[in-house]
């Protein structure tokens, strides 16, 4: 085949597709703390982040991509955690939110 | 067969006669031979009156959804077009092209919802080229003319959408272009999730329609994605996702209502499988990609390199056998009266056949 | 002699009201479109938030509609009311003191949101088919198989300008959470997800089911409107929805999507108000005369309003406002 | 507060396109963009609906509003008559008055969108013409395409009596006379004034970046072509 310079490859879809997302490491995370599995979404834990407040990082959103299995990178966004424990004391359904941090580094050290 | 019963609730007027014709840049670049085909079933099949005024212009819609020709520029635009269909007298306009037909569509519903840019529109035109019109009676995209007349081409078909060798009907693809009714969905026979303009006449002509995952999915011309390089990643990106999604149901042809859709749903099998290998089809020679007027063209008897079909990347010839369709193998790529022009290389998509007959019976 | 009020609708409304009115005295008579008592719940399975089966409580409302005697013409569709009387379709004509409207809401018809292929794609249907199913004892893909990922879709002709339902249904979050649970013990191997926009769980013990059915049953929630369904070759149904709090696209294939219709005004509201004079809020719903102290009154004296004809409502706060009605109307018959 | 808002809210497709959000993400689940793009419809509408002047300002001068394919996707889906796609058209507009467009890679762009089509819209009255499709700009055109570039009057010729002549067919020479109402059209209508802001501020914005001939055939060509990958 001739190689033939076309400036441009095919993009790469961003869909979290479920189809195609192994999520035996996201339920192994779910059996051991199902207390996860309650979070409503509402965001107290990223607004009242340390962390957060001076990097990008948002831990609704990385907890929540790893729930679907979306494992790529959630190491090191949760590294950025500084663990001071504040987002435990606001969230609204008691979830050990600290311990997520800690769990979701265990399980996913190697992606 | 899809269960589609919605789509008559979907209805519009289509004129019977009377047409007052707009070219489209995509298609006259790409497929010349359709926009002929279109003129010529109208006027040679049917008995119709259409104008082919030479003094109109673009919409220049590609511009206006590039962002570089503003909305009361195109609007402006627009209004010359309906004053030189006034001027012939004529009062139904058809347009060739989808993104023409979302931009009249776009332009007329802005003019009655927000009737002070019509008044500007109006001023405009007049300061400019000291005309003055009125708006259309119907508006409608060609294709919307053809799906109108499909039983009287299903009675005078020569070919059916069928196997000629099993009987077995075709398994089409149809296409529809984000703007033919995405925007305004009324506008368009059978709305924005089941439109039926072609689906219609894939029936009509024996047909059977193929629905499948990402049927609605933009085909990724995206306007400024595909006409600047660096942004063709996303074009190419959205088309290869219909086309895996559409493969797995081995249609015999895609059939497109865009001019766009059309070029890049043919032209994207060829860069797929240069970039990576991938070729779609039975084959893997590629899924033949028509027009409807292509489509009625071949079931109207027309021959296949007077609707252009040599000017496709990806061969049509798997097609044009299985629907028992005589044709020269030989006089595919020639010029004007029978000139030879030296035939395009070969690619994986075209076989390019130099002495070859082209059999997949064989 | 006993006055008498005529109470429009034979549903759970219709029928609370009529028995407390029976108990105040009063005479009431029961007009009813369809051939039977029951409206709405009749086809229901269970009840949240405590899954009791609709049918314990039809039935006690029947029977006690039947011990107490009271009047029921079915098969009646009224066309027409006046504060001392009720037209019929077929001409007849009922007199009373005064009138209680109880004729509930219309189911949101599923297939105008063509975007989901309800009744074109096999495995796409609604909550009160799914509730069906669970009566017939028989829940199954088109094909008999059992599901193993299946997808529940909030605000379906709820919260929708595009079908003009602005309105919020109410009851359908709480639906969404309890069919998802009964789903989830029918099958306890499928994934089970919600598709929301908000979860609105307003009532007693809701909130806690919403968390039992994340915590214990594993269903997952996921935030955000799906776009659209299509079909798969091997006949499940492909879903697109945003996974808002993560801000990126999410695609899926599911055994069955299940549409959790909403509630909306009844067609001949807007015939019965006009001829009345009633007036009507911009969702069609009947507008009751003032939303606090005149809830189940309407704006014309001697017409009342009892349950879901004004607004969409639980079954428990129907039974509540019915009772309410019938005394309002009582008082005003006794008057 | 407000500033920008208020000019996004003279422009129609505005007024057309944003009433009230509710952020439910419709328009993103079946956005072309937002599957390949790091992009997201629904967090730009929610964005200029607060009306804050330096979160608009910021978009206006991203690579964010450029994502968008235009294919409207989100219109027909929005349950509460939303189009983000027109609100996208406003806020690309309004980059371009303000000259913010050329401080993002994408925005920067359409100065070869103007060179290339705007300006034969004006030679030959449509957008494109088989000549500007150059093969070697556009090697996914395939073979056949080029097959046709070289023999372009043999070839339209079978279908248009009047290919690059005057006359009624496909493909023809318009008129003078049509092509100069056109001309004025574009001058009176603020056509021409959108080009020249165009060009101005790429101008600029190339003498900034070390093109020392300013916004020349060159700087147009990286624009076409460079990719720096940081978009996904």
């Amino acid at each position: 085949m001739a190689a033939i310079h076309f400036g441009y490859t095919i993009s790469k879809p961003r869909a979290i597709d479920l189809d195609r997302n192994n999520l035996r490491k996201s339920d192994e995370i779910l059996r051991e703390m199902p207390e996860l599995q309650t979070c409503i979404g509402c965001g107290a834990c990223t607004a009242i982040c340390t962390a957060g407040n001076l990097t990008s990082f948002n831990f609704r959103k990385v907890h929540t991509l790893v729930r679907r299995g979306e494992y790529q990178g959630a190491y090191e966004e949760m590294n950025k955690c500084m663990l001071c424990g504040k987002c435990r004391l606001v969230c609204p359904r008691g979830i050990n939110t600290r311990g997520v941090v800690m769990l979701i580094k265990r399980k996913l050290g190697d992606f | 067969m899809m269960k589609r019963r919605s789509w008559q609730e979907y209805q519009k007027e289509i004129a019977d006669d009377r047409y007052y014709y707009a070219r489209s840049c995509i298609r006259q670049n790409f497929f010349p031979g359709s926009e002929k085909a279109f003129i010529d079933i109208l006027q040679n099949d049917l008995g119709k009156e259409l104008l082919d005024d030479p003094k109109h212009s673009s919409c220049t819609g590609i511009g206006y959804h590039s962002d570089i020709v503003p909305l009361e520029t195109i609007m402006t635009v627009v209004a010359r077009q309906f004053s030189l269909m006034n001027e012939a007298g004529y009062e139904n306009f058809v347009t060739s092209c989808i993104t023409s037909f979302g931009i009249y569509c776009e332009v007329l519903s802005t003019w009655n919802e927000f009737p002070e840019t019509e008044e500007k529109t109006r001023e405009n035109l007049l300061k400019a080229t000291g005309r003055e019109f009125r708006k259309p009676a119907s508006l409608a995209h060609t294709s919307d003319v053809m799906f109108h007349f499909r039983d009287q081409i299903a009675a005078r078909a020569k070919h059916r959408l069928v196997n000629a060798v099993t009987g077995e009907p075709l398994k089409v693809v149809e296409h529809i272009g984000c703007h033919y009714a995405k925007i305004f969905p009324k506008s368009g026979i059978g709305g924005s999730e089941f439109p039926y303009v072609l689906a219609g006449m894939i029936e009509s002509w024996g047909g059977e329609v193929v629905d499948y995952p990402e049927r609605r999915h933009c085909c990724g011309f995206g306007f400024r994605n595909y006409l600047v390089q660096a942004n063709r990643g996303y074009s190419i990106a959205n088309s290869h996702k219909k086309l895996e999604s559409m493969a797995p149901y081995k249609p015999d042809f895609i059939v497109a209502n865009c001019p766009g859709c059309a070029m890049f749903l043919d032209k994207w099998q060829y860069t797929i499988a240069e970039m990576e290998g991938t070729t779609y089809g039975q084959n893997g020679h590629g899924i033949p990609v028509l027009t409807y007027e292509e489509m009625a063209g071949l079931v109207l008897g027309y021959d296949p390199w007077a609707l252009g079909l040599q000017m496709h990347q990806v061969d049509v010839e798997p097609l044009l056998d299985k629907m028992g369709i005589e044709y020269d193998p030989a006089a595919k790529y020639l010029g004007r009266n029978g000139k030879y022009i030296g035939k395009p290389a070969s690619a994986v998509v075209n076989c390019c056949p130099t002495d070859t007959i082209y059999d997949i019976r064989e | 002699m006993k006055k008498r009020i005529i109470v429009i609708g034979g549903g759970v409304a219709g029928m609370q009201t009529a028995l407390r009115l029976a108990e105040q005295g009063v005479e009431p008579v029961i007009v009813e479109k369809e051939p039977e008592l029951g409206g709405k719940l009749r086809g229901w399975h269970v009840l949240f938030p405590s899954f009791t089966p609709a049918e314990e409580v039809l039935t006690a409302l029947r029977r006690r509609v039947n011990e107490s005697g009271i009047e029921v013409l079915t098969s009646a569709e009224v066309v027409g009311l006046e504060p001392r009387s009720v037209r019929l379709a077929d001409g007849r004509e009922l007199h009373g003191d005064s009138v209680v409207v109880a004729t509930g809401f219309t189911l949101f018809d599923a297939s105008i949101k063509e975007e989901y292929g309800y009744g074109i794609y096999d495995n796409v249907l609604t909550s009160a088919d799914l509730e069906r199913m669970f009566n017939e004892g028989r829940v199954a893909r088109a094909d008999g198989t059992a599901p193993r990922r299946i997808a529940f879709l909030h605000c379906v002709g709820s919260r929708d300008e595009k079908v003009c339902q602005q309105h919020c249904s109410k009851v359908c979050c709480i639906t969404g959470v309890k069919q998802a649970m009964e789903m989830k013990k029918l099958f306890p191997e499928a994934d089970v997800f919600n598709f929301y926009m908000d979860i609105r769980m307003f009532g007693p013990g809701y909130e806690e089911m919403y968390r039992e059915a994340q915590q214990k049953y594993n269903i997952h929630f996921v935030r955000g409107r799906i776009s659209e369904a299509a079909p798969t070759i091997d006949g499940r149904v492909q879903i697109k929805a945003e996974d808002t709090l993560t801000g990126r696209p999410l695609r899926m294939s599911v055994d069955m999507l299940v549409l959790l219709i909403g509630m909306r005004a009844n067609d001949d509201n807007a015939r019965l108000a006009e001829g009345a004079g009633l007036n009507r809020a911009s969702s069609g719903f009947m507008a009751p005369r003032d939303l606090f102290l005149g809830n189940v009154c309407s704006n014309v004296g001697g017409i009342f309003y009892a349950g879901a004809v004004t607004a969409p409502k639980s079954i428990g706060e129907t039974l509540n406002e019915a009772t309410a009605a019938a005394d309002a109307a009582a008082k005003y018959a006794e008057a | 507060m407000g500033k920008y808002f208020d000019m996004l809210m003279e422009d129609v497709r505005m007024r057309e396109g944003l009433h009230a959000c509710m952020n439910c993400g419709v328009c993103t689940g079946v956005c072309p963009a937002a599957e390949f793009y790091n992009y997201d419809p629904r967090q730009i509408v929610s964005i200029v609906q607060t009306r804050d002047d330096d979160a608009i300002e910021a978009l206006l001068k991203s690579d964010t509003i450029w994502y968008c394919g235009e294919c409207m996707s989100c219109r027909p889906r929005c349950p509460r008559g939303n189009t983000p796609g027109y609100v996208i058209q406003a806020l690309r507009t309004l980059s371009q008055k303000l000259g913010f467009f050329v401080e993002s890679e994408k925005g920067r762009q359409q100065l070869a969108l103007k060179r290339i089509i705007g300006e034969n819209i004006l030679r030959t009255g449509y957008c494109l013409v088989p000549r500007l499709i150059k093969p070697e700009l556009h090697p996914e055109q395939g073979t056949v395409w080029q097959w046709i570039y070289d023999n372009d009057r043999e070839v339209y010729g079978q279908f248009s009596p009047v290919y690059m002549r005057h006359g009624a067919g496909a493909l023809r020479r318009i008129d003078e006379e049509s092509l100069d109402e056109i001309r004025r059209i574009f001058d009176v209508s603020g056509g021409s004034e959108m080009f020249e802001t165009i060009e101005k501020h790429s101008d600029r914005k190339a003498r900034e970046m070390g093109y020392e001939e300013g916004a020349d055939q060159q700087y147009m060509m990286d624009v076409f072509c460079n990719n720096s990958n940081e978009h996904y």
